[in-house]
């Protein structure tokens, strides 16, 4: 009979996704979870030790192989392997979709400064947002999070994993955005819609 | 984060030729960030007239070169010039009426600082190894597993892929058949058959006055009543009133059937 | 600067097909089409010797990393479990479904101008559509509708929470300031380039 450790690698080596330690030893149920875990843990270091071209990583609370990170050089020269872009905007936005979930387009577009309605659609396209529902106010709005498919790019194991945020400084109060319900669209409101120049504004200055 | 802006052709084609280099950013809170940072001040003790100053500056230059300037900037712009106003204003202006935050700034502050972080927080996902970018994972289907596949899995699929394969589907068929599907801004008849539908799976009666109560407006118990029609005409409800003008009660006309129910000579008709 | 062997390792793992030895001299332009022979020479040797879970084999003129002959067995437990994915048909009979109903066969396949008999039985048997009447009309047609799995599948809580079309649409829409703010065009025509704006109140501040 193989060794554990080498069932595990060619499971894991096999899957579409990152493969869990439970979804493990329910697809092991001959081997103890404790042993499984051990055997994972064993994988990982000899991996990394071992001069190769892959490693194994936690990511969206599974295992998975990947490149070694440093190839990227050499792996992008096959003419399939596209490498993604993000954006600026595409990673703030991103960024408030996953500390902020559950959020709605407003809040983010309130926190960015900048209508995001674009960006959102480009982030469901790519499968990193998802939209969890609607939230119970007024309008009743679309609520958006971040997918599996967020952790598994950014390789993070879950949420929790996040970098933390910088904390604000000198700032007496807490987050606001629980109190923000009103959005300070009134400015938007406000805005003269015949006005010509955007500097002919503040005719009442 | 510089880019090289092309300035669109003008109908004059004057600038067609030129090109310049030129700051993007992504809105005005960015911009503001990189001015304060320009001018090595403190987030928060901005000089707003020197901000504002330079801000409106950077618009007129995009103006000038004719790029868009989008409406976002603008907004900004007229905060900026009615914080600059003021605090222009006696300070004992506003002893009157409901207390108002002491710098007229605050908000604004609070509003970049609150964005610098998460833009802070972006850079810092960004920069991180990303599958796609800097690792990859195996993309090759592993022809054992291949072989094996079957439909049994658990199903996955994304909210946002039912929405997108329905509106690929309005794209090829004309309007007329979906007038009443792009919905109105008011509850239409079809949104209160679905949540009669939805409650109707939760409950095994449900109350007329139930489903009005949150909003009981002529129009909601004019859709309310006309949906409860429809649905009786379907016979997907049954329709009791206990007493005269009592409340109105509906159960499900048919239970739950599983699909194994369906008579084989009716199989999806 | 890696090891030529530990380049070829991450090229050929995230390959999607066979990589000959002539297609990664040609990737790799820097190592000699020797070098490169050799390096493959040695991982085979390695993984071969290792007990591990991968083999490198060449298969269809080329190397690919397989999973070790024998441990099929346990590879082929996670096969029955994949996610099985919708095709764009489903997709399409269930939105109707979802955003029509209660609709009957007939309206479905007037929308999507197709038989829709063998997909709508096969969303019955996923248990995504229920039925949910007969319609009082001549035939007496079966009534379709969703089911509380189809709520589970999309992690809704109810149907109201099904984002609309127009809310999908809203994303690509500019805000409404942003379209109706154009400047015309003679206006800045004639904007003075030297001429002080309104609001560049002297900087007394």
């Amino acid at each position: 009979m193989p060794m554990l450790p080498a069932i595990i690698e060619s499971i894991i080596f096999a899957a579409d996704s990152p493969l869990s330690l439970d979804r493990l030893s329910e697809i092991l149920p001959e081997f103890g979870h404790d042993e499984i875990k051990a055997a994972i843990a064993e994988l990982c270091v000899f991996h990394e030790a071992r001069p190769g071209g892959l490693v194994l990583v936690e990511v969206a609370g599974g295992w998975q192989f990947r490149t070694r990170p440093g190839f990227q050089q050499y792996v992008v020269r096959q003419a399939k392997v596209k490498a993604s872009k993000f954006s600026q905007s595409s990673l703030e936005t991103l960024a408030i979709v996953a500390y902020r979930q559950p959020v709605t387009r407003a809040e983010v577009e309130h926190l960015r400064g900048v209508d995001c309605g674009g960006v959102l659609k480009s982030l469901l396209e790519k499968r990193l947002v998802r939209i969890l529902g609607k939230k119970d106010i007024p309008g009743r709005p679309l609520i958006y999070g971040t997918s599996r498919e967020f952790l598994e790019v950014f390789g993070l194991k879950d949420l929790k994993s996040l970098p933390t945020l910088k904390e604000i400084l000198a700032l007496d109060d807490l987050p606001q955005y629980e109190r923000q319900e009103e959005l300070p669209l009134e400015n938007r409101a406000d805005f003269p819609e015949e006005m010509s120049l955007p500097f002919d504004v503040p005719s009442t200055l | 984060m510089t880019a090289f802006l092309e300035v669109p052709p003008l109908l004059d084609g004057f600038h067609e030729s030129y090109s310049v280099h030129l700051d993007k950013f992504d809105g005005p809170l960015d911009l503001l960030l990189h001015l304060i940072r320009k001018n090595e001040l403190d987030i928060r003790d901005i000089s707003i007239a020197d901000i504002t100053r330079q801000y409106l500056e950077y618009i007129r230059l995009m103006k000038n070169l004719n790029l868009e300037v989008a409406g976002d900037f603008l907004v900004m712009a007229a905060s900026l010039l009615q914080i600059k106003s003021r605090m222009l204003l006696p300070v004992d202006e506003a002893e009157e009426g409901e207390p108002e935050e002491d710098d007229p700034r605050a908000e604004l502050i609070r509003r970049l600082m609150e964005y610098q972080q998460y833009r802070e927080a972006g850079q810092l996902i960004g920069a991180r190894a990303l599958l796609g970018r800097e690792v990859f994972a195996r993309t090759c289907p592993d022809p054992v597993l291949e072989a094996r596949r079957n439909e049994e899995g658990p199903l996955e699929v994304s909210l946002f892929d039912l929405v997108e394969a329905f509106r690929t589907l309005l794209e090829r068929i004309p309007v007329e058949h979906f007038h009443d599907v792009a919905a109105a801004e008011t509850f239409s008849i079809a949104d209160c058959i679905n949540e009669i539908l939805s409650l109707l799976q939760e409950q095994e009666t449900v109350q007329f006055d139930d489903l009005v109560r949150d909003d009981f407006s002529r129009e909601r118990v004019i859709v309310t009543f006309l949906a409860l029609l429809e649905l009786c005409r379907l016979k997907v409800i049954r329709i009791f009133q206990n007493t005269h003008q009592g409340s109105i009660w509906f159960v499900p006309a048919v239970g739950q059937q599983s699909p194994d129910g369906i008579p084989a000579d009716e199989e999806v008709e």
